[in-house]
């Protein structure tokens, strides 16, 4: 697939720049509803950092603020206070042009069809029509939709959406990948075949991506490293594990390795933790 | 014969009732274009807007009530009537028959609801100096704009207003059926000037000082298609007018039109002269209530001009 | 089930029902004319109507008048969808202009227009111009309010997608805006269409030298009640055959909506 | 970031940008009269309108015309919301009787109302309930169109959800429709309050013995422009202070939208 | 929590008719897109029972026909050909008024924050609106929301809403229970807690439930039986396992037992043989 024509500019400092993103000391502070009402602090001090070239999976409890750091880092939500930072330069504002963005809820064009969907991006890049749309068939096909492209989003299941919003950040051929838990609406085989399939990509040229997932398998089996977000109101990243398992991996073995299994409890610790704290600070 | 200078005239009409047959009828006999003339009749639903189309330029000449000459004086705007198609305005001024018995005359219609074409029209300028000369203030009476087609009809029928002010056809269409009991009938000679004392042209025809100076010969072929369809009509017995007014002015009830003729023939000027007397009348009537009108000083002979009528008048045969 | 099955989808049914309610109404209203319950004088009478229409379609006398009067509406429904959307998009695109422009535009919006009809005659004439411009000046608003308000709704998830995408503003406006908005922008125009025909018809009314309006007009100062009915009613054809082919543009370019009942039944 | 921030949320810009706008419109219209570019007879003179609106105020003799004329719009508003409200949701609710009536609803919205108003005048009076006929019929159907097409955009997952957990037809009504197309109905709201006073100034001028309308065709009859300014412009502002009661019903009832930039600024 | 009153009406037959739900050789039809499209053909000869007070999962490869088939049991979409009984009656027209529904996409109404959306069924019912908050009160603490109940949908996670949407449809205790994916939006720690609150409430009453999931543990853990459908086009159920394992079941405990890997292992190779031929038939 020759899409890399059309993907976005190389930002000239890359080579010296190591960090793909950088979130500084960010605070996302919501306004209640209504006058009176209470401020919701979501995210409180966040610093983190993505490398160049890293794939860092986030797991934290529901409603920590996983989403909110992803908006952070795709431009579309300002922090209240701190700051985001691109390859070295700072976001003020404007969008993250250097990044995709898979959303955690359904975000296709209920007007176009899965491969007008798929092809769209690649459109606004300049791609000639037909073979965007021959680009997005090829996609299409790889995330196991080949012969669906001609459904409108409503006449999809759910897990097809999912796949569809997945071939359309991914066909972009971005140098950062944000994905909000892309592969939760998806059978396990699917599941393993898409992680595979996202893998392989990543390692052809060593996107950055920052992947939210709950599933902590998941996240241990993709990623460079894995971090625990604490629960909310609050977030702050409190834990990192580096995953030190070779590369290249396959899904449906990897789970089964002793290293595997140790870094699955060590980090199943600390999320428990937060999730019990967070369950419990709920319920006061 | 000399060619006009303007071919295409357009024409804006404030109603094309029986008191605007003079302009209708030379239209339909081809009087115009024997003049050398292509006229366009524009229907306006008022006089004010047949002056708004002329002040801007979309009209060459208006077919509307004299007045209007004086009160747009009182604005620097020169207007010259250069044919009159009527020497009395053809208005009934009657009371509906709920009042039948207790309106005698003009003083009693004290605290009641009186219909005229439109507010600020040359109707109400009538009712106000009928008023006047019965000694009422205008604001003893309400004054309703109901037109002078159906709504007019509708709403002394429907008993909303209690007096009205209108012409030909309604009028007969009102005073057949006993609706409208007339007070004072200004479709007569003798009605007239009982009402005004003279002469009270109304609907004429005129164009901007301007205009007439510029193309003398086109006014002046006006001027005769006008005249000899006034001598044609004199001559015409209603079902002959009714035969040469175009259907679209007509409508599909010629034995009405007719009528309603025969009821307002007398109005319709002969020779399309305004007479300084009927001039004087007139700005009287409008002196009464405008103070803008009894301010200025006007010289009504600049109002009007008689030379393209009269010079009609002598080479024009019916 | 039922013997008779009253589905919006059985044409049949619905055409029926339609015939039975047109006729039903034209015959309350001959009977009403006919015993003197309405007057004939406010109200005519359809055979009346019938006829005039008839004489002016087989004279041939109505038609400069339809089509000036089609001319003017179809260019005022035109120039101010044109202009509603346009304006519409702007503001709604530019919070600052929007909010600096409101009262504007709601004071421009409640001025009664028929007043201005000498300002058009004066700026446009007396031809078909005056009174297309006043047709705009209806057709417009009914426009802008629902475009600006559509591209308000768009849902800021696919927004915020098609953003990430890399669309720039003119692909958003197209690939987003635009098919978000189709729905607020079809449903005013079924009302600008009606808008657009009353704007030209009124223009003539209040003055001009053809048209339907016109022919009322005049008719209207003879008592020729038919005539005005008959006018009436045949714009109202035309309005309905423009108001089908907008329909038919909003079906094709809504074809991805979720249509009720998706699944075939057996039988099909 | 830079000196004057054009933010629609900074109060004082906007009304500074307003009023240089109101100003300048002003000081141009006087300008092109003062200089006789603009026909003073047409287009007035700003001095002269101030000093007629002053008068008008000073003596109190408009306050009945324009007493006259609130009370016709207001009541032409309520009722055609109200009507238009009740039907669109009636029809949006009911496909076949939607579809059976869709040309006759269509046809209606194409009449020329103006010529009506005889028959108006006939049924209801020369009276403010004539006018507010006129009105109705002009609000009814920009406000039908809309909640008609706002029903039919009801998320079809959020009605099903609703309808499984039980709602009969008035909740799903009530909870669901209604707040759905709340955004459909008040854009036609926005616009409906200028045709209503539109409807009842045009009402007035078609007969009537006081309100605005009747004013303006006085002042018309005798050529007094700036009278005719002078009522069009107190209207508008009378139509602009409804328009904000409008506005601000529309964000109480809105106020479960998501809105931009959601965080709280560092500074809050 | 006194909601028994107003839950919906007790079917009199209920007693003799031991079948909650009855898909009777269930076909689904889509009509394609344009005049001149293919059909679609989703779900054909499905046959399938819900026995009273059984815990039913339903497993299979993404976009088989799974949402299709719990629309159909809801009374939300009309099959092409067979029929759908419920307790014994035929549903031809209208609802299924027997059951609660969890959608498999976000369906609260945004214009009502999370404790009015719970409340609202119960208001349905005739419960004073008072009375009904305070129930949808409990319900948010039930489900980890507490001190969230004042927001709007638009204000709360991906995970909330979906816990949100859980409380909704099971505040209204119905006797039947459908639920697409309703945990897959969840750190696995919150899960677990959900899964145990839904089977005491199951166990309770012993409702009908019909249960749609991709995580195979969990449709062990939680049923009676676990079907697998097969993949698409024109999916039918190809398997049924009794899951024989004693109740009361501890979420995070049962899984590590003997018999549940047995028969995990039966079922994921049904399921995996029904995966691959989806993704290979896609693929053509
Ligand atoms: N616009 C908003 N207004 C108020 N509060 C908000 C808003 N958006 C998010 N929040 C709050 O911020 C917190 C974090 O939300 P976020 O969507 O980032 O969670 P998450 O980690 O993605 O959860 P999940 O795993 O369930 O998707 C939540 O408590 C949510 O209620
Ligand atoms: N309205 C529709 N029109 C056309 N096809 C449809 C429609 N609804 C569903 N389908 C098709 O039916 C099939 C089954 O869809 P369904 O939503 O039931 O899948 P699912 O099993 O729930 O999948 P998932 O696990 O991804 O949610 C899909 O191939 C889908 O494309
Ligand atoms: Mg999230
Ligand atoms: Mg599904």
């Amino acid at each position: 697939m020759s899409t890399a024509a059309y993907s976005v500019p190389v930002d000239r400092q890359q080579a010296e720049v190591r960090e793909a993103l950088r979130f500084d000391n960010v605070t996302c502070t919501f306004a209640g509803n209504g006058k009176r009402a209470q401020t919701y602090t979501a995210v409180s001090g966040g610093t983190l950092t993505i490398r160049d070239g890293e794939f860092v999976s986030i797991v934290g409890p529901t409603g920590c603020g996983k989403s909110t750091l992803l908006n952070v880092a795709a431009g579309l939500t300002r922090p209240s206070s701190g700051s985001l930072s691109v390859f070295g330069k700072k976001l003020t504002h404007g969008l993250n042009t250097q990044a995709a963005y898979l959303f955690q809820v359904d975000a296709l064009m209920p007007w176009k069809t899965a491969e007008e969907n798929i092809a769209i991006g690649l459109i606004f890049r300049g791609m000639p029509r037909e073979e965007a749309l021959g680009v997005a068939r090829g996609w299409l096909e790889r995330v196991g939709l080949q012969g669906h492209g001609k459904k409108y989003p409503h006449q999809m299941s759910g897990g097809m959406r999912k796949r569809a919003g997945l071939a359309q950040a991914l066909a972009l051929n971005p140098r950062i990948i944000l994905m909000d838990e892309p592969f939760s609406a998806l059978d396990i085989q699917t599941r393993h075949l898409m992680e595979n399939e996202l893998l392989r990509l990543w390692s052809n040229d060593r996107k950055s991506v920052m992947f939210v997932t709950h599933d902590l398998e998941e996240a241990i089996s993709l990623s460079d490293r894995v971090i625990v977000l604490s629960a909310g109101p609050g977030t702050r990243p409190i834990a990192e594990f580096e995953i030190d398992l070779e590369r290249p991996r396959e899904m449906s073995e990897i789970r089964m390795t002793q290293r595997f299994l140790q870094l699955h409890t060590q980090i199943w610790d600390v999320l428990r933790g937060e999730v019990l704290k967070s369950y419990a600070r709920n319920r006061v | 014969k000399d060619t006009p200078e303007k071919p295409e005239l357009h024409i804006a009409a404030a109603s094309t009732g029986i008191t605007y047959l003079p302009m209708l009828v030379a239209k339909q006999r081809g009087y115009f274009k024997d003049e050398g003339l292509d006229v366009t009749i524009a229907a306006f639903s008022g006089g004010s807007k047949t002056l708004e189309a002329l002040l801007g330029g979309s009209s060459d000449m208006v077919a509307g009530a004299y007045s209007n000459t004086i009160t747009m004086a009182t604005k620097g705007q020169h207007l010259v009537v250069v044919a009159a198609q009527v020497i009395c305005p053809g208005w009934i001024f009657g009371v509906s028959q709920k009042h039948e018995t207790d309106v005698k005359s003009p003083k009693d219609l004290k605290g009641m609801r009186i219909g005229v074409s439109a507010p600020g029209s040359s109707t109400h300028m009538a009712v106000n100096y009928i008023l006047h000369k019965a000694g009422l203030q205008p604001s003893d009476v309400s004054i309703i704009g109901v037109g002078q087609a159906a709504g007019a009809v509708a709403a002394v029928r429907a008993g909303q207003i209690d007096a009205l002010i209108v012409n030909d056809p309604s009028a007969t269409i009102l005073t057949k059926d006993g609706s409208l009991r007339p007070l004072e009938n200004m479709r007569t000679a003798d009605g007239n000037v009982k009402v005004f004392g003279s002469d009270y042209p109304e609907s004429s025809v005129f164009a901007t000082q301007d205009f007439i100076e510029k193309n003398p010969k086109t006014v002046q072929a006006v001027a005769n298609a006008i005249v000899r369809a006034e001598k044609w009509i004199a001559k015409a017995t209603p079902q002959q007018v009714a035969d040469n007014v175009p259907p679209q002015f007509l409508g599909d009830n010629k034995a009405l039109y007719a009528e309603a003729f025969t009821n307002s023939r007398r109005c319709i000027a002969q020779n399309g002269e305004i007479t300084p007397k009927g001039a004087q009348t007139v700005h009287e009537v409008l002196a009464a209530f405008d103070p803008a009108v009894a301010s200025a000083k006007i010289d009504l002979a600049t109002t009007y001009d008689n030379r393209f009528v009269r010079k009609a008048a002598a080479e024009v045969q019916p | 089930m039922r013997a008779i099955e009253f589905s919006p989808n059985n044409s049949f049914t619905v055409l029926v029902t339609r015939l039975a309610i047109l006729f039903g109404v034209l015959f309350l209203w001959w009977l009403g004319t006919y015993q003197k319950w309405l007057s004939p004088f406010f109200f005519g009478d359809p055979i009346g109507v019938a006829r005039r229409i008839v004489e002016w379609f087989v004279t041939g006398s109505v038609f400069r008048h339809l089509y000036t009067t089609l001319v003017e509406t179809l260019l005022a429904f035109a120039i101010g969808t044109v202009l509603g959307l346009g304006c519409g998009l702007w503001l709604a695109l530019s919070p600052f202009l929007a909010v600096v422009f409101d009262p504007f535009i709601k004071a421009m919006n409640s001025m009664p227009r028929l007043i201005f009809a000498p300002i058009f005659a004066l700026w446009f004439g007396l031809g078909i111009w005056s009174k297309v411009a006043l047709g705009v000046t209806l057709v417009f608003f009914v426009v802008f309010f629902n475009v600006f308000q559509g591209v308000r709704e768009v849902s800021p998830t696919v927004l915020s997608n098609t953003r990430m995408l890399g669309a720039n503003s003119r692909q958003l406006m197209r690939h987003v805006y635009l098919p978000s908005a189709t729905s607020w922008v079809f449903s005013s125009l079924h009302n600008a269409i009606g808008i657009a025909f009353v704007g030209s018809v009124v223009g003539e009314y209040l003055g001009s030298e053809k048209g339907v309006g016109y022919l009322i007009l005049l008719a209207e100062g003879v008592f020729d009640i038919n005539s005005v009915i008959a006018g009436i009613l045949v714009l109202t054809v035309f309005a309905l055959v423009l108001d089908t082919a907008v329909s038919m543009i909003e079906d094709y370019l809504l074809r991805w909506r979720p249509v009720a009942g998706q699944t075939v039944a057996a039988s099909a």
